[in-house]
């Protein structure tokens, strides 16, 4: 480890220099920061590191071994590409923010006890929100704090697990877990609102379309994989999963297939996809991790590349409303290329996607879940449409809507071009990527069958897409939004609130009336006999006096004398 | 052998001193005779108490004449308490008389008033000390007629009338007293108290007599005493009285009178008498609480704060008489520590406004607002003053209350405990008034440049604000002797 | 010179510098220099009593007998030390920053406000080395009265109004129902000393508990239980710096550090567990958390969002004490600290925003953290460490008050607890969000021309706002970066707090 | 694929022609799509598939599955659409700009 401190930490550390550094020598260091922690990873043993007593608790902020080596390459990789892609941003605060979250993403994932997770989790939290906000519109702003307060609240509920789990053993070690008390399920629920399943999903879609350019970049890499890999390593083999996973990698299409923002459609792509993780992990056994791992490093790399594309047209025509680009080739030729590329990446053959992906599909095979598998299935020609095709099409071809602009600026071309040369390479040369893999299992995926049925898939899904843009089923792109669960607390919630204050509230302040009132009624009436001119207070004729002295003896002897 | 005559010279010298301020006619020469006549009735007191404490009750008879056929002089632990309270705050007070009454007026007529507060320092402390039921209503009379001279002294006109009325109702009340006095005689054949006491019981309980005599003395007393609702003649009477006669008087008539009422219905009457045999103690709880919440609240919107703390006074006897009423030892306790605490904490705050008076002329609470600016020793005396007035912990006034309570918890009364907690917040209101005016408002405009107090009004304010913090946190030597005095009234000591 | 010396010098020093306040009042620099010379000393005192309370000692200071068996003493024990430690350091930082805002605001009466000032953390301190019951209401009291000036420090109608309502409250409380509590427990227990285990247990009906609970809790205005939570918005109409110190740490903390002396000392935790007694309280103090936060989400002004956060996490404390399990306790004793510093820090920016910018609402706020880059970055600080999130040290207390409630099995607090957190989210951090995110109100129509079109518009944003930083004076911005700072120390040190806490419940 | 028609019309003189504005080109993307769909099929006996479960070896499985998903995903969205469309101020509308920090 670099200078002794602990991978993730060295760039929440290195942060705080970034403001004290001009320009050109701030880009330079922010690149050079996640490229040294890389390759001080590179060198790392296995092992848990830096541990201590704190309090009663055995804290073991570092823990190497496969799983979370894998998971930490590529959050450093994604955090160089996303730096690279950020060079044009001066946004001080973006700048500190995203690579401070991507720090808190990698320290996170070698976090070896719930307290150090819990800390890295909130800190993903806290962190990522500016880049959110960094958009500085009013929408960014709500959208972020309404992601705040959910990803703070899995980290209450993390945090609850673990004082429940620190309650029953005493011991806050980061394992496997098993289901079956409060503890469990509260941590689980907290990995699965990070890792958006289902109805915890909103967060997703409503926030990562409203970032900034670059931040959405940063966004779309660390904070669900991170949740993928905590699931992964604390859950493997929950059947539970299964399922959830399954209905993540579907229902998030239908929505991808007719949002307008097309950052948003890559949201519910991103969630979809995340879906075949939590299926991976589900499943469990040593091929599904491998797949889950393999799959979440080439996804976090053509995800990028399809949000640095979609960045780059957000960034050059303002929007990426389905409804107002079109034609964009012309005038971005190369972003055309790059999002292609990425599009080809979510499986295609000689891609990244393609040797990751059939590894979950596989493993979900082997273990024998059909249902599962062709949902999976119904899943990854969905994808290709919707995230893949669809993406393409509406930005760069389609109706031309008559936006002209430049070619992105070159650190995104950058940044792009090297991102779609990691997909290929890995997708051409898939023994690199199976090599970093924590488990051992053979895995050929360019069998002559697999590539076949493959691109069958890949094609029809094409032809599907192609005959229904023709015949014009497929809905065109119009400006509106589609309602999705988060209705409940973005609507329902507040109308609730405001019912249940204008039930209350009338009531309240009148009660608060008549106490203010009763006490004034009171003090009136008082005023009246104890007042100066009241009548206890009055001064009274020597001879009123006198007849109570006879009234008060006569009640005396009267008392006595019965 | 001056010692053995203690008790008597305790009385004799102010008795003694009184003409002799009139010969002297000279304000200043009255003025040192007044002074040193109270002093040394103070250092005689203290020397009482001593030996009180130290052999238990003495007895003194007058001329040499035995009990109980000559006139007895008899102190116990009560007595001396009393003494202690009237002959203490006499001579705190007596040097203020110099600085006060010469803004009020009066100075001309100086020596007559210097006279008139020894007799009354003289009767009053001859009703502490005497053994007689007679001699009692003699001293009562003394201090009596002295008072209603003092306060005819005062510098408002309406001074004449309260007086005239306090006149009124007290003769009605020594009248009572002394009726009572006579059908005790008539039923006992004698008038030392002590010897009453001895020959109550063969007179027997139902006596008639006795029982209208019982009734007249509890009257009597309770108008002197100024009980709910017999309460009237005070307000004005303090309020117009010269502001030296208000704190005097407040802190000491009053107490002796509650002695009177204490010595007769628990030594004389007796305990199972006045409250086995007959119902007394629920009357006295009522017009105890009445009491207690009634003048307070008036006194919350009261404008003149020496009426302000006139109708406080009337809800103080309250406490005394509530404790009085439990009819044990502990509220006996409280009922005797508040004499003696508010005897410290009514004197001090009407010497302050004394010297409120002295410099602007006025008591009114719009013309005292600002005040503490120009004044903030005199109004940090009043601050010092009314906390203990409340009750405020560290002060006297806790000491009693605390007493109060307990007394009223091992009854069990807790709704009794509720009441004394509630009346004491109204006395909060009453006080921060005051202190929000003098505090947090600004001053009358023709009113921003009034010069501190001179310290010969400040220094007993002063002494007696210290008093309080003093019993408020060293309390052996008040608390001590009131239990004693409680646990002898109650026949166990 | 011994401990008891010391524990002497801390409540003696304040009243001394007081006197020497009035003394220089026409000398503004002068007094000043005292003010602070004075809370320096004032902590240094308090410092030397720490060493014989960590080596387990309980140096004792006896002034007076007040009743046979009751006196009015002092007794250091680790709570206590806390405490003591907390409101004398905060008082040299708020020294420097009231210097700041009473100039920078141009206040009138300052010598009253200095001299009130250190009367009050005279009586804190004495509140926390109170050695008895009765001590504590009298230092409680004094507290009281000494704070009154200094919320009604405007003169105003409206200060005057929330002076009655500060008053009013608080000693119709202690007098009317703490008192009697007191009273009854002298009377029960024949003692007041605080004792480890408690002095109740024994001594009253198992049914009397809840009553006797309910006299200290209602009793103890200062911990701002609902209903009786009112003086404490009312009480924001005083200059910040009051807000700051006072109520948000001495005042309030004193209220909840009574609280626990009771429940810990006075009923004994074993004692109410086993009664049950405190279950009602538990309650009571949940429904303050969240009912309170829900109040402050409607507030716009910044001041009384915060009093009604502070209402929130006195509750806290209160939880913590009602739990009554070893966790909670020392959980509830260091989020006293936690909150101190958190809440601290948050006032002091809500005051230097006033200095700076004459801002109140948070409504008008918005873009300003452009030109207040400091107060605003201090202000996100002390606002996570209030909602409890790391790296800050509100989190820890917040972790033990939870573990209390798992081994009270009253896991529906820890939901409380939770649900809490997220509704400081969402009234704190908006307060932050707002200032930096959202454009400034007369820069919108300007930016919206630009905004979409001009390529670089970001760096024109930059521009356009970061060239005008107009910060508060730096007697402000000082002082809350200490406090911020503090509560990044506290969550990297708590453990050594914890130890300090732990024979509190040992 | 009616876009470029209209562009053509709309787009500026000076521009550079893309090899897309031609319609024609479009349709022989689309013809391009169908054949190779068409070749895929044909592969279809030519190569050995180890199912894992019996409907995966029926024939063309993969291409005929994608197919209906990608057309069942579209027209169930379609219609699911229908119902959920709000307008873009859906959540804006009951809000005073301004007043509120939610």
């Amino acid at each position: 480890m670099l200078w002794g401190i602990p991978p993730g930490l060295l760039l929440i550390l290195g942060v705080l220099l970034v403001p004290l550094l001009p320009g050109a020598w701030r880009k330079a260091y922010m690149t050079i920061l996640p490229l040294a922690g890389l390759w001080a990873l590179a060198g790392a043993e296995t092992g848990v590191f830096y541990t201590f007593t704190f309090f009663t608790y055995e804290i073991a902020p570092v823990r190497i071994d496969g799983l979370s080596l894998v998971f930490g390459y590529i959050f450093h990789i994604a955090a160089i590409l996303s730096v690279v892609f950020a060079w044009h941003n001066n946004d001080t605060v973006e700048q500190m923010a995203g690579l401070a979250y991507a720090g808190s993403g990698i320290g996170a994932v070698f976090a070896g006890d719930l307290i150090t997770l819990f800390i890295y989790w909130e800190a993903m939290a806290t962190t990522s929100v500016f880049l959110i906000w960094a958009r500085r519109s009013d929408s960014a702003f709500r959208a972020g704090m309404r992601y705040l307060i959910i990803q703070v609240g899995s980290g209450v509920l993390l945090l609850s697990g673990a004082i429940l789990m620190a309650h029953q053993t005493g011991s806050v070690a980061f394992d496997k877990m098993t289901l079956g008390n409060l503890a469990t399920w509260l941590i689980l629920i907290a990995f699965g609102i990070k890792c958006a399943f289902p109805f915890f999903h909103n967060w997703l879609p409503d926030a990562y379309p409203e970032a900034s350019v670059t931040g959405t970049v940063f966004l779309s890499a660390f904070t669900t994989k991170c949740a993928v890999y905590v699931l992964a390593r604390g859950f493997p083999g929950t059947e539970l999963l299964i399922y959830v996973g399954a209905a993540m990698a579907a229902f998030p299409l239908f929505y991808a297939a007719i949002e307008n923002d097309l950052r948003r459609v890559l949201a519910y792509s991103l969630n979809n996809q995340l879906g075949f993780m939590v299926v991976g992990v589900g499943v469990g056994s040593a091929l599904a991790i491998n797949g889950v791992a393999a799959h979440a490093f080439a996804h976090i790399l053509y995800k990028s590349l399809l949000f640095m594309a979609m960045g780059a047209v957000l960034y050059r025509v303002g929007t990426v409303k389905a409804s107002e680009l079109g034609g964009l080739h012309k005038s971005m030729p190369l972003t055309t290329i790059f999002c292609i590329i990425g599009a080809a990446s979510i499986s295609t053959p000689l891609f990244a996607g393609f040797i990751a992906k059939s590894l979950t599909l596989s493993a979900a095979a082997k273990d024998g879940y059909p249902v599962i598998w062709l949902i999976l299935m119904f899943a990854s020609a969905g994808v290709f449409l919707v995230s893949g095709v669809k993406i393409v099409y509406f930005a760069f071809f389609a109706n031309d809507g008559g936006k002209r602009c430049k070619e992105a600026p070159l650190n995104m071309q950058i940044a792009m071009g090297l991102t779609a040369i990691l997909c290929v390479v890995i997708g051409v040369y898939s023994p690199w990527l199976y090599s970093l893999l924590p488990n051992d299992v053979a895995y050929e995926p360019y069998t002559l069958s697999h590539v076949i049925n493959q691109l069958q898939t890949l094609i029809f899904s094409a032809l599907a897409f192609a005959l229904l843009i023709r015949f014009k089923f497929y809905p065109p792109a119009v400006n509106s939004i589609y309602l999705d669960f988060d209705i409940t607390y973005r609507k329902w919630l507040p109308v609730l609130y405001k019912w249940i204050v204008s039930l209350v509230s009338p009531g309240w302040k009148s009660m608060l009336q008549d106490l203010r009132n009763g006490l004034h009624r009171m003090v009136a009436y008082m005023f009246r006999h104890h007042g100066p001119e009241g009548i206890l207070a009055r001064t009274w004729p020597t001879g009123s006096m006198a007849l109570w002295v006879a009234l008060l003896l006569g009640g005396f002897l009267l008392i006595y004398y019965s | 052998m001056l010692l053995a005559h203690l008790p008597a010279l305790v009385i004799v010298i102010p008795l003694i001193c009184a003409p002799l301020c009139v010969l002297l006619r000279g304000k200043d020469w009255a003025f040192i005779v007044a002074l040193l006549a109270t002093w040394a009735s103070f250092a005689c007191s203290v020397l009482l108490t001593i030996q009180v404490m130290k052999v238990g009750t003495i007895s003194y008879a007058m001329g040499g004449w035995a009990p109980p056929y000559g006139i007895e002089i008899r102190l116990d632990a009560l007595n001396v308490f009393i003494l202690l309270i009237v002959s203490g705050i006499g001579s705190v007070v007596a040097p203020y008389a110099r600085n006060s009454l010469l803004l009020e007026h009066i100075e001309e007529r100086a020596y007559m008033f210097y006279c008139a507060y020894l007799l009354c320092l003289c009767g009053l402390m001859g009703v502490a000390v005497t053994g007689d039921a007679f001699n009692l209503f003699v001293f009562l009379e003394i201090s009596s007629l002295s008072s209603y001279v003092l306060i005819a002294l005062g510098s408002d006109r309406r001074a004449l009338t309260a007086a005239y009325q306090y006149l009124v109702m007290g003769t009605i009340g020594a009248t009572f007293i002394v009726i009572a006095v006579g059908l005790l005689y008539q039923a006992t054949g004698t008038l030392n108290m002590a010897d009453i006491a001895n020959r109550l019981p063969e007179a027997g309980y139902t006596n008639r007599t006795v029982i209208a005599a019982f009734a007249f003395m509890v009257i009597g007393a309770g108008l002197k005493i100024a009980i709910f609702p017999l309460h009237q003649w005070l307000p004005n009477a303090y309020t117009y009285a010269p502001n030296i006669v208000s704190a005097f008087l407040a802190a000491t008539a009053t107490k002796v009178s509650v002695y009177i009422l204490l010595r007769f219905v628990f030594s004389v009457f007796g305990v199972e008498f006045s409250f086995v045999s007959l119902p007394t103690a629920i009357p006295l709880l009522v017009l105890a609480v009445l009491a207690m919440f009634l003048p307070s609240i008036v006194a919350c919107f009261q404008t003149n704060v020496k009426r302000v703390l006139a109708y406080s006074s009337v809800a103080q006897i309250g406490y005394m008489v509530l404790g009085l009423g439990f009819v044990s030892v502990a509220g006996l306790t409280a009922s005797i520590l508040h004499l003696f605490n508010h005897a410290l904490m009514k004197g001090a705050l009407f010497l302050v406004l004394g010297a409120v008076f002295y410099r602007i002329g006025s008591c009114n609470i719009d013309r005292m607002a600002g005040l503490a600016k120009q004044m903030p020793w005199t109004m940090a005396a009043f601050v010092g003053g009314g906390l203990s007035l409340i009750g405020v912990p560290l002060t006297a006034g806790f000491i009693s209350k605390w007493y109060l309570i307990l007394a009223a918890l091992e009854k069990g009364w807790w709704y009794i405990v509720v009441l004394i907690v509630v009346s004491s917040l109204i006395a909060v209101v009453y006080v921060f008034r005051v202190i929000e005016a003098a505090y947090f408002r600004d001053a009358p405009d023709d009113l921003v440049n009034v010069a501190e107090a001179p310290i010969s009004l400040l220094a007993p304010a002063w002494i007696l604000v210290f008093a309080n913090f003093y019993f408020g946190v060293e309390t052996s030597i008040s608390v001590g002797i009131a239990e004693r005095a409680a646990q002898s009234l109650m026949g166990a000591g | 010179m011994d401990t008891q010396d010391f524990i002497a010098l801390a409540m003696l020093l304040p009243l001394i510098g007081t006197v020497m306040i009035w003394m220089s009042g026409p000398r503004p620099n002068q007094r000043e220099v005292v003010t602070v010379v004075t809370a320096i000393l004032t902590f240094l005192c308090v410092l030397q009593v720490l060493p014989p309370v960590l080596a387990g000692e309980n140096p004792t200071l006896i002034i007076a007998n007040i009743l046979p068996g009751l006196q009015f003493a002092f007794v250091v024990e680790p709570l206590g030390m806390m405490f003591a430690l907390i409101a004398s350091f905060l008082w040299i930082v708020t020294s420097f920053y009231a210097i700041g805002y009473m100039r920078g605001h141009n206040e009138p009466n300052q010598t009253r406000f200095y001299m009130c000032f250190a009367i009050a953390i005279s009586s804190a301190i004495a509140v926390a080395f109170s050695g008895n019951m009765l001590t504590l209401f009298i230092a409680y009291e004094v507290l009281t009265l000494s704070t009154y000036p200094l919320v009604t420090h405007n003169q105003d109608e409206e200060a005057k109004r929330a002076g009655r309502t500060y008053l009013g409250i608080l000693l119709t409380s202690s007098i009317g129902l703490l008192l009697v509590a007191i009273l009854w427990t002298w009377y029960a227990a024949g003692t007041l000393d605080f004792t480890k285990g408690g002095i109740l247990k024994g001594k009253i009906d198992d049914g009397l508990v809840i009553v006797m609970l309910f006299l200290y809790m209602y009793g103890i205005g200062k911990a701002a239980l609902m209903p009786i939570h009112r003086w404490l918005p009312a009480a924001m109409v005083a200059p910040t710096p009051v807000s700051a110190l006072l109520h948000a740490v001495a005042v309030v903390k004193a209220g909840v550090f009574t609280v626990l002396k009771v429940i810990i000392y006075i009923f004994g935790a074993d004692f109410l567990t086993e009664t049950g007694a405190s279950v009602w309280l538990m309650y009571v103090a949940g429904a303050t958390v969240l009912l309170a936060s829900l109040v402050a989400l409607t507030k716009d002004n910044l001041k009384a969002r915060l009093a009604y956060s502070t209402v929130s996490q006195l509750s806290y404390v209160v939880l913590a004490g009602a739990l009554a399990t070893s966790f909670s306790l020392v959980g509830g004793a260091m989020h006293i600290v936690m909150h101190a510093f958190g809440k601290i820090t948050l006032f002091f920016c809500a005051g230097a925003i006033m200095v700076a910018s004459h801002k109140t609402e948070i409504s008008q706020m918005r873009g300003l953290g452009w030109r207040m880059p400091f107060t605003f970055a201090a202000f996100l600080l002390g606002a996570l460490s209030v909602i409890g999130l790391p790296p800050l040290g509100g989190s820890w207390s917040k972790w033990y008050i939870a573990l209390g409630a798992a081994d009270a099995e009253q896991l529906i607090f820890i939901a409380v607890l939770m649900i809490s957190s997220l509704l400081n989210v969402a009234y704190l951090i908006p307060v932050f969000a707002r200032g930096f995110f959202g454009p400034r109100d007369e820069e919108r129509a300007q930016i919206a021309d630009t905004h979409h079109h001009d390529h670089d518009h970001k760096s024109a944003d930059h521009a356009a706002y970061g060239s005008r930083i107009v910060e508060a004076p730096l007697f402000c911005v000082v002082p809350l970066w200490v406090t911020a700072l503090g509560c990044v120390a506290l969550f990297l040190y708590a453990d050594r707090l914890y130890a300090m806490l732990e024979p509190i419940v040992k | 694929m009616n876009g470029p028609k209209h562009t053509s019309a709309s787009s500026s003189s000076g521009e550079k022609q893309s090899w897309l504005d031609d319609t024609q080109n479009i349709d022989k993307i689309f013809w391009g799509v169908i054949f190779l769909s068409v070749i895929l099929m044909l592969l279809e006996p030519f190569y050995y598939k180890k199912p894992y479960f019996s409907f995966e070896g029926s024939f063309g499985f993969y291409g005929w599955f994608s197919f209906l998903a990608c057309a069942g995903l579209v027209l169930v969205a379609r219609s699911l659409g229908r119902v959920f469309e709000r307008g873009e101020e859906y959540y804006d509308a009951d809000r005073n700009s301004g007043e509120d920090n939610r």
